[in-house]
């Protein structure tokens, strides 16, 4: 069991560090692709299977594709080509010592942490039972969840629609 | 150590690495993408503590974690429709070139 | 834009507002983002090795610029350093499926040279064969015009199945499939039997059943309105100042057929109809040529019945060796694919001193650009096809 | 009726499974029971697969007028003193096409992303091949029983996508990436009616698992109607929702644009060759199985019988059937249409599909809400459910395609 999550956790973090790096957009965008896949890999390890395939089709499905979409339509294949500017070094290296020193700060706390000790066997959610829930308990949240994705898709269409027509006067 | 430690620091790693990438890196692409991992960690945090937790019968987890992937979506449809936006006004979606309000 | 086309006012414009007219090509730096793509000479929708650079903006066309000249082979040098009668197979390699016409213009030029009569029997028999090659070119137009929209084949087989039943009288008669060699100056090479005129008059007779049997198929369909109504417009006005002639100019609504202009060879004794389009538009080129083709129909079959007996090549006719007086003749006839016309200019020798062909495909292809700006790489192909260019005949 | 469902044939293949595991020692068991689903599943479609093409290309023969493959025979042995010279109506074709395949050149572009060039096509296959495990192939032969088998059909075919944007991209060339765009472009528009189309089922069924949708449409009226969702006016306008959108998931005619050989040469494959070209080939054809499959599924019953006399004839082959008549339909429309533009495709998915689907959505509610409604009631309850498809349908359309008309000419005085 624990192989299989360590075996995730390299995947998962792996491809995301990678990510982080890389100069290439588009590879960036596949190994975070990657990346949401070994988080998904974690949920079926922890046994939320719905959760699991739920994460699947929304970020290997729907989200990788947007930005897929984003990274063409903006056209930026040739930052790779680019030299680094001395600002860029400075940055980074600041960067990465707020994330290694929040990184020691949070593992420290959790590695010395004690939590109640947990049930032996894992917990059985079947999808039933989500929905139960989901429609039951949390019928308002699931109303503003739809109401938030409503608004988010109107909007984006909105912001991203190019309501300005090419000026005809601008040809020759 | 308990695997739910475990679970933590992986989650702890993720959120860092996310926070790294969305400090350093000028593509506002990017620093978006750094966010949603930074948003993943967190669901696996939810899913952690659902697992190893005192009440795992109840799918309260699972049912935040859902949440949470609708929540991310929608961020990242306007999120990158804004960014749409900027590069169509500036052509350059470098965050340090994205200094004004005014369209 | 010299004039306004009232003809155009009333286009539907169901899906939103058409994209056409609006958008003008862009020859400036500032469109820094635009994707040029080079759609040929290998590609299997530019009907031969011609090229179109288009410059796209997302997926619509901003700037497209025609290429030609892979195929030019020096015709008309070619057929100034050979003797009159030896030109004639060059002709067939013009426009390669329509072979006939082609030989029938050479031979009006050259015939208009020579002071050349035609016996009636071979009048006939040259109106017989040049619309039979307008319904193989027709035909094959439309198959290609659907290959280009997306069909995988189909409808492009049914034509080639009708095509096969005219080629292989074409072979019978002539020889030859495509490269026919027929016209004489002075009449035709071979007389037609009784038995090869009652195949073409049963053919003839039963080709409205697969025009009918095509249309309901293919022209109701909505795909194929949605993907041609309103593409590809052609302004009148333009498309006269171009020079451009046969189908593509009557879809834009100008009466010019040189078989009624010139009424040459026997045309003023038949009783045919000119389609006219009033959109101009992808549809409007498709769907004259289906009409043209029934109105070839009605042409044949006139013919089949008043086709004389007689000799078909003119008796005091020089077989050979044709020295026409110094002095120019310039021919023309209704091509397929629209005003084919032959110049010739003798210095009394046994070559023309310069030899000229006036190409409609060439010429016709000239406002590609304007017909594909505003509209998005799909069109551009579609648009291509319903023009109905040879590249043989394009760079000659 | 049960026993039927515990004859000898429909047992058949899981005793022969059981029979092979026990022939092996006792700790490789348990893997090798999976492996030979596994195997059974890619041999089965495998051969499908090779005979789909066959079929594909002798069906489009016969639309256009012409044989189709009907060369390929035996290959002659000359050790063998005597030799069969019969061509078997070309059907080995496949096996001939995947020789030369196999062993062409593999050409890889100079400025391509050498890397994802080759990831894609190990991608499309393989996550095509995935959702191949939760279709309920028989009453009792099914990969892996899920809770969430809808989902997580979903989720794996999502990813295929992916793979052809990849294909695309790292091909370095501008037919290829224009593809890519028109390829995410179509199926960021056909995801969600695919969806949509399939969320009344699960609605009425009241479940996500692809088995227990099948159950629920094991019933018949009087004997000879059976209760499949296609016999229902919301499962009706579901599943002609699910063909078009998984015409459109897999990018065949008439939205084959991404591939759109008259426009982009080979679209995002025109840079591959050989085994990869194959690669994609098998994919696309595995996509549009599992699609059909599902559909068979989800909306045409499964492997259940179609009247109550036949229920003896074994459920994998009921199964079997529906989908070679899915995929004969698809191979219809291919021969037959006409490719739609990338913007009346997306127009089509926002503006008919979605708005379509979310209705029929309420009138799955509709009906499951409805469900006690007997005698004359049932006649309004279908009456009502019939109308919420039709009306929309037509007011929708009409607005779509309003302005086109075949035109009349005139002519020249």
């Amino acid at each position: 069991m624990t192989a299989a999550l360590l075996l995730i956790a390299v995947l998962m973090l792996g491809s995301a560090a990678a990510a982080m790096l890389r100069r290439n957009l588009i590879h960036s965008a596949l190994l975070l692709v990657a990346s949401w896949t070994g988080v998904a890999a974690f949920y079926l390890w922890a046994g939320a299977e719905f959760v699991a395939f739920a994460q699947i089709l929304v970020y290997a499905g729907a989200v990788s594709m947007v930005v897929l979409f984003a990274v063409l339509l903006t056209r930026q294949s040739r930052e790779a080509d680019l030299p680094i500017e001395p600002a860029t070094v400075t940055r980074t290296a600041s960067a990465f010592a707020v994330a290694a020193s929040l990184a020691a700060v949070i593992g420290s706390a959790v590695a010395t942490a004690r939590f109640p000790a947990a049930s032996a066997e894992a917990p059985a959610a079947s999808v039933k039972q989500i929905g139960l829930e989901l429609m039951a308990e949390h019928g308002a949240a699931l109303l503003i969840v739809g109401i938030v994705l409503t608004v988010a898709l109107i909007g984006a269409t909105v912001i991203a629609s190019n309501d300005k027509k090419r000026d005809p006067e601008d040809a020759p | 150590m308990t695997p739910l430690h475990l679970c933590l620091l992986i989650s702890t790693a993720l959120f860092c690495i996310g926070l790294f990438g969305a400090l350093a890196r000028s593509n506002t692409i990017l620093v978006l993408l750094g966010i949603e991992l930074m948003l993943n960690a967190a669901n696996i945090n939810f899913i952690a503590f659902w697992r190893y937790g005192p009440n795992p019968a109840a799918a309260n987890g699972m049912i935040f974690v859902l949440f949470s992937i609708a929540v991310a979506a929608a961020e990242a449809a306007v999120g990158l429709a804004l960014i749409i936006a900027v590069y169509r006004h500036q052509k350059n979606i470098r965050l340090q070139e994205a200094t004004v309000l005014k369209g | 834009m010299n004039s306004p086309a009232p003809a155009f006012a009333s286009v539907p414009s169901p899906f939103g507002a058409p994209s056409g007219p609006t958008v003008r090509a862009v020859h400036d730096q500032f469109h820094g983002d635009l994707l040029e793509v080079s759609m040929g000479p290998q590609h299997p929708s530019t009907h031969g090795v011609f090229r179109m650079i288009a410059s796209l903006d997302g997926e619509q066309i901003v700037k497209l610029k025609p290429v030609f000249g892979y195929l030019h082979r020096n015709h008309e040098k070619i057929a100034e350093n050979t003797s009159y009668l030896a030109s004639m197979p060059y002709t067939d390699r013009l426009d390669y499926l329509c072979s006939m016409s082609t030989n029938w213009a050479y031979a009006l030029a050259v015939e208009k040279l020579l002071g050349q009569s035609v016996p009636d029997r071979a009048q006939y028999l040259r109106v017989i064969l040049a619309e039979m090659t307008r319904i193989v070119n027709h035909s094959c137009l439309v198959g290609f015009l659907f290959n280009d929209l997306g069909t995988s084949f189909t409808p492009l087989l049914y034509a080639f199945r009708e095509r096969e039943k005219f080629i292989d009288l074409f072979e019978s008669l002539s020889g030859s499939r495509m490269m026919c060699n027929y016209q004489r100056f002075g009449g035709c090479r071979v007389d037609p039997t009784p038995e090869w005129l009652a195949a073409a008059r049963t053919l003839i007779e039963n080709f409205p059943r697969f025009l009918d049997e095509y249309e309901r198929l293919l022209t109701g369909n909505e795909i194929m309105l949605a993907r041609t109504q309103g593409i590809g417009r052609l302004d009148p006005a333009r498309a006269v100042n171009a020079g451009i002639t046969g189908p593509v100019l009557r879809a834009s609504g100008v009466d010019y057929d040189i078989r009624k202009v010139d009424a040459y060879g026997f045309y003023s004794r038949f009783d045919f109809r000119v389609p006219l389009g009033d959109h101009g538009d992808t549809y409007d080129r498709y769907m004259l040529r289906i009409l043209e083709m029934r109105e070839s129909v009605k042409i044949l079959s006139q013919a089949f019945r008043d086709i004389p007996a007689g000799p078909i090549m003119d008796p005091k006719a020089k077989q050979r060796g044709h020295r026409p007086k110094a002095g120019e003749a310039y021919a023309r006839i209704e091509g397929p694919k629209g005003e084919l016309g032959f110049y010739l200019l003798s210095d009394g020798g046994p070559n023309p001193y310069r030899y000229r062909v006036r190409p409609p495909s060439l010429i016709n292809l000239t406002l590609l650009e304007e017909m594909c700006l505003g509209h998005t790489i799909a069109d551009s192909v579609v648009i291509l096809g319903s023009i109905d260019i040879v590249l043989g005949e394009v760079d000659r | 009726m049960s026993a039927a469902a515990d004859s000898f044939l429909e047992r058949a293949p899981l005793e022969l499974r059981d029979w092979a595991v026990q022939l092996l020692p006792a700790p490789l068991q348990w893997i090798s029971h999976h492996l030979i689903t596994i195997v059974a599943v890619l041999a089965v479609f495998g051969l499908f697969f090779a005979f789909t093409t066959v079929a594909e290309r002798k069906l489009l023969g016969r639309l256009q007028n012409r044989l189709g493959p009907n060369r390929a025979g035996l290959p002659k042995f000359s050790i063998l003193p005597w030799h069969i010279r019969h061509k078997l109506f070309g059907l080995s074709q496949p096996f001939a096409d995947a020789v030369k395949a196999l062993t062409k050149e593999d050409i890889v572009p100079a400025a391509a992303d050498k890397v994802l060039h080759f990831l894609a096509p190990v991608v499309v296959v393989g996550f095509s091949l995935m959702t191949f495990a939760v279709l309920p192939f028989g009453r009792n032969l099914i990969p892996v029983e899920l809770d969430a088998a809808l989902l997580y059909f979903f989720a794996a075919g999502s990813a295929s996508e992916l793979a052809i944007f990849m294909a695309g991209w790292s091909s370095r060339n501008k037919y290829s990436l224009l593809a890519a765009m028109r390829a995410l472009a179509q199926l960021i528009s056909y995801e969600l009616p695919l969806i949509l189309s399939v969320v009344p089922v699960v609605l009425v069924a009241s479940t996500l698992s692809t088995s227990a949708i099948v159950q629920a449409q094991g019933a018949w009226t009087f004997g000879v109607l059976p209760h499949w969702f296609v016999f229902t006016p919301w499962g009706f306008a579901g599943f002609i929702i699910f063909l078009i959108s998984a015409l459109a998931e897999s990018n065949r005619s008439p939205f084959d644009l991404p591939e759109a050989e008259s426009e982009l040469v080979a679209g995002h494959l025109t840079e591959y060759s050989g085994f990869k070209y194959a690669l994609f080939f098998m994919a696309e054809y595995f996509g549009l199985t599992a699609l059909s499959g599902l559909g068979v599924t989800v909306f045409l019953g499964g492997w259940q019988a179609p009247c109550e006399l036949l229920y003896w004839v074994p459920s994998y082959l009921w199964f079997m059937g529906k989908l070679i008549l899915m995929i004969m339909l698809f191979i219809w429309v291919r021969g037959t249409l006409l490719r739609l533009r990338i913007d009346q495709l997306t127009r089509l998915s926002w503006q008919f599909l979605v708005p379509l689907a979310l209705l029929n959505v309420g009138n799955a509610a509709f009906w499951a809400l409805t469900a006690q409604w007997s005698g004359p009631l049932q006649l309004v309850r279908w009456a009502v459910s019939a109308a919420i498809v039709i009306v929309p349908f037509l007011v929708i359309g009409r607005s779509l395609s309003a302005g086109y008309a075949p035109r009349t000419y005139r002519y020249a005085p």
